[in-house]
């Protein structure tokens, strides 16, 4: 079991992996997506409460949890690399950052448009919105962490143990928030949560949900071979991909 | 090599600094009463083999052992007995020489004023122990952090360009400090861009 | 005859509070920045001491928070530039023992001396004199803990050129469950009502940071050393 | 495809029952920010194939070529 692992390790391993799985991953996606979409717009039954406005869940819910799935993934692959010194996990972490940021904003802003006509504002303080706000301030430490040093290898580093911090923290910060909010608004406002939904409303839901993991899938892999070049450059292995 | 059995030992170490492979398979030993000079233009990485030999810098390739273990599994007891000197003297400016001393040698070893006065004896600058460090002149701090390095009693050395800012008279002190703590059974690793004028055991290592 | 651990804790606590003391004008400029913060409020908002009082905790809080982070970048700052930081790091102590003596020496001179401020800001502000034990206790716990998230950040960016921005960025999200329990306990506390739920998660809080803190603290600056 | 019946008629379908205005820009920009992904990381291996070419010919140029 162990080769499978420590063949994670090796860079021109990982570069290989991420070019041949990321069409798979796209692919699937796109398939998986599609039918999402078509499904969720077209043949879910609306809302009784909130009409056809709750089809912004298709893609609000999966984007907060992609945002929490891909810095826990980037937390992990950080505290990896650090702790067994393995560069690969570096490189994951570094790939993730940014598509889960983007899918933090892409949840913020589905989140304040689904918001509107519920609350009558695009921001009501919501519990789960707030928290998204914060993650995504999160997100933001730990890119520009990385990149504020000269050398990667200790940008990567410090990244990773801010990573690490930061997780410890998303669950504290999500319960303070929500027991903020309960104390000030009170339970009475309609939170954003997954209404108890039928069958014919759930299926386009985990399709999307899962269309968006293996679009993360995707992107990850695009962006790695991008950050194992960037760590590699001198490497011999490196030589021989680009010549060929 | 029962040399590195009871010193210092460091096998192929290899740093890299961003893109700069700036350490690349450096090896060497350095056993009791003997003294290593490195010495090489500026930026071969003579700082950065002081750094991974005192435990701060940890290579990407290699090992370095103290006495047959390697530094990385008892890094604090390793680094208890030794004396590191920078490139700066490493003094703070609001302190007085002394009280430098005195929180710089006391988290390794009890030690009273006298002693550390007499530390300041021996490299000459007694008189300003009680003046604040951002008062003295450059040689002047460099002989505290030698007074420093003298008060800790360290069996290893690691002295990085001990006789800048020194003038001759500072130069002889600090020669005749090394002399005796080699002869007393000590060892030391100094990078220096001169030659060394110290009667012992001493061999010479030049970083390309 | 090596030194223990206790004794080169109070040793680098003593270094600390006489360097401290040494400029004591640096000393107070966190101090003046908290009053001087909270007096924007009343001239932003209004002087009626009753609208006052139910932004009180908040403004307190909030100025409590920025001023300890402004004091926050001298943590590590002087030793990391003058090298002594290398010296405190090899001298066979351990680099945790190190930083736990210096944030909790930070904290006395920055956090304690805040917490001994603040009632007078308090009254500034309209907060009744009954108030000012869970004020003061509240205070207490998050300026500890800040502290230790500020440790970690200071840590991490000690050896960076525009650090302390960096640093305000990365540790107030951190900082935020601090705010949420903290201005809730000192609110509950102004309106009567208990505020003992506040403070035990405050509590709890600052327990979990100040055990937890310290070896990521002592990770981040020995990445910083390198 | 899919269970239940498309009791949508395509000219309603559209006005996503009054709530077009919030329903497709969200759809619309969740379009932007998985198009930007994509476009972000093939223009991020491309700047790190360059640097990689870049680092092979001063390798070349400085003879540590074998």
């Amino acid at each position: 079991m162990w080769t499978w692992f420590y063949k994670l390790a090796s860079p021109p391993y990982v570069y290989a992996a991420a070019a041949a799985l990321a069409p798979w991953f796209l692919g699937l996606a796109a398939i998986t997506v599609g039918y999402g979409l078509v499904d969720g717009l077209v043949y879910a039954p609306p809302d009784y409460q909130q009409g056809d406005a709750f089809r912004i869940i298709y893609v609000h819910a999966p984007s907060a949890w992609l945002s929490l799935f891909a810095y826990t993934s980037m937390a992990l692959a950080g505290a990896i690399a650090l702790v067994w010194r393995i560069k690969m996990g570096h490189a994951v972490a570094a790939a993730s950052a940014p598509i889960g940021a983007s899918f933090t904003v892409l949840a913020l802003v589905t989140g304040s448009l689904w918001g509107r006509p519920m609350w009558g504002t695009y921001w009501a303080w919501d519990p789960r919105l707030t928290s998204e706000l914060i993650l995504l301030f999160l997100y933001v430490g730990v890119m520009s962490l990385r990149s504020a040093f000269e050398d990667p290898s200790r940008g990567d580093r410090a990244a990773a143990l801010l990573g690490i911090v930061g997780l410890v923290n998303v669950p504290i910060i999500h319960y303070s928030v929500t027991w903020w909010n309960s104390l000030h608004q009170g339970a009475t406002v309609a939170k954003l949560g997954k209404p108890p939904m039928p069958g014919s409303m759930l299926w386009p839901l985990l399709s999307m949900l899962l269309g968006f993991m293996l679009f993360y899938g995707a992107v990850l892999c695009m962006r790695l071979r991008g950050e194992v070049l960037n760590r590699e450059r001198q490497a011999k292995w490196v030589r021989e991909a680009i010549k060929s | 090599m029962n040399m590195a059995a009871d010193g210092l030992s460091v096998e192929k170490v290899h740093v890299w600094r961003g893109d700069r492979h700036v350490l690349r398979g450096v090896s060497l030993s350095l056993g009791p009463r003997q003294l290593l000079h490195v010495s090489g233009p500026n930026g071969t990485g003579k700082t950065t083999l002081l750094r991974v030999v005192c435990g701060l810098l940890r290579p990407e390739q290699g090992q370095v052992s103290w006495r047959g273990h390697s530094i990385s599994s008892a890094r604090s007891e390793y680094q208890a007995t030794l004396a590191y000197a920078s490139h700066e003297p490493a003094l703070k400016g609001d302190l007085t020489a002394l009280e430098n001393l005195r929180f710089a040698v006391g988290l390794k070893r009890r030690v009273t004023a006298d002693e550390l006065r007499s530390a300041l004896q021996r490299t000459g600058v007694a008189a300003c122990a009680d003046l604040p460090a951002r008062v003295l002149s450059a040689g002047q701090r460099r002989r505290v952090a030698m007074a420093r390095v003298l008060a800790m009693s360290a069996s290893l050395w690691l002295l990085d360009e001990p006789f800048t800012n020194l003038d001759a008279a500072g130069s002889d002190v600090m020669s005749s400090l090394l002399q005796s703590h080699v002869a007393g059974g000590g060892s030391a690793l100094v990078v220096a861009h001169h030659e060394l004028t110290v009667e012992c055991d001493m061999r010479r290592m030049e970083l390309a | 005859m090596r030194v223990g651990a206790f004794e080169a804790f109070g040793l680098v606590v003593r270094r600390e509070l006489c360097l401290s003391f040494r400029r004591p004008d640096q000393l107070l400029q966190p101090l003046v920045f908290f009053l001087i913060v909270t007096t924007l409020f009343p001239l932003g908002l209004s002087l009626q001491l009753s609208l006052l009082r139910d932004m009180a905790p908040g403004v307190l809080w909030v100025a409590a928070l920025l001023s300890s982070l402004l004091s926050l970048d001298s943590l590590f700052k002087s030793d990391a530039d003058d090298g002594t930081l290398e010296q405190l790091a090899l001298c066979g102590q351990g680099l945790t023992v190190i930083v736990v003596a210096k944030t909790f020496a930070h904290w006395l001179v920055t956090g304690a001396a805040l917490v001994l401020v603040s009632p007078v800001v308090g009254t500034a502000l309209g907060i009744p004199g009954a108030a000012f034990a869970t004020m003061l206790l509240s205070l207490g716990l998050g300026t500890l803990t800040l502290s230790w998230l500020g440790a970690i950040g200071a840590g991490l960016t000690v050896g960076l050129k525009r650090g302390n921005v960096l640093l305000s960025l990365i540790v107030l999200p951190l900082a935020m469950p601090l705010l949420i329990f903290g201005a809730g306990a000192t609110d509950r506390a102004i309106s009567g009502t208990s505020a003992v739920g506040a403070l035990y998660f405050l509590a709890a809080l600052c327990v979990f940071t100040c055990t937890l803190a310290p070896f990521a603290a002592t990770v981040a600056l020995r990445i910083t050393l390198e | 495809m899919g269970a239940g019946g498309n009791q949508i008629v395509s000219t309603d379908f559209w006005s996503m029952g009054g709530y077009a205005r919030f329903v497709w820009p969200c759809f619309a920009f969740a379009g932007v920010v998985l198009g930007w992904n994509l476009w972000s990381a093939r223009r991020y291996y491309a700047a790190a194939r360059l640097r990689a070419e870049r680092a092979l010919e001063a390798a070349m140029a400085a003879g540590e070529e074998a």
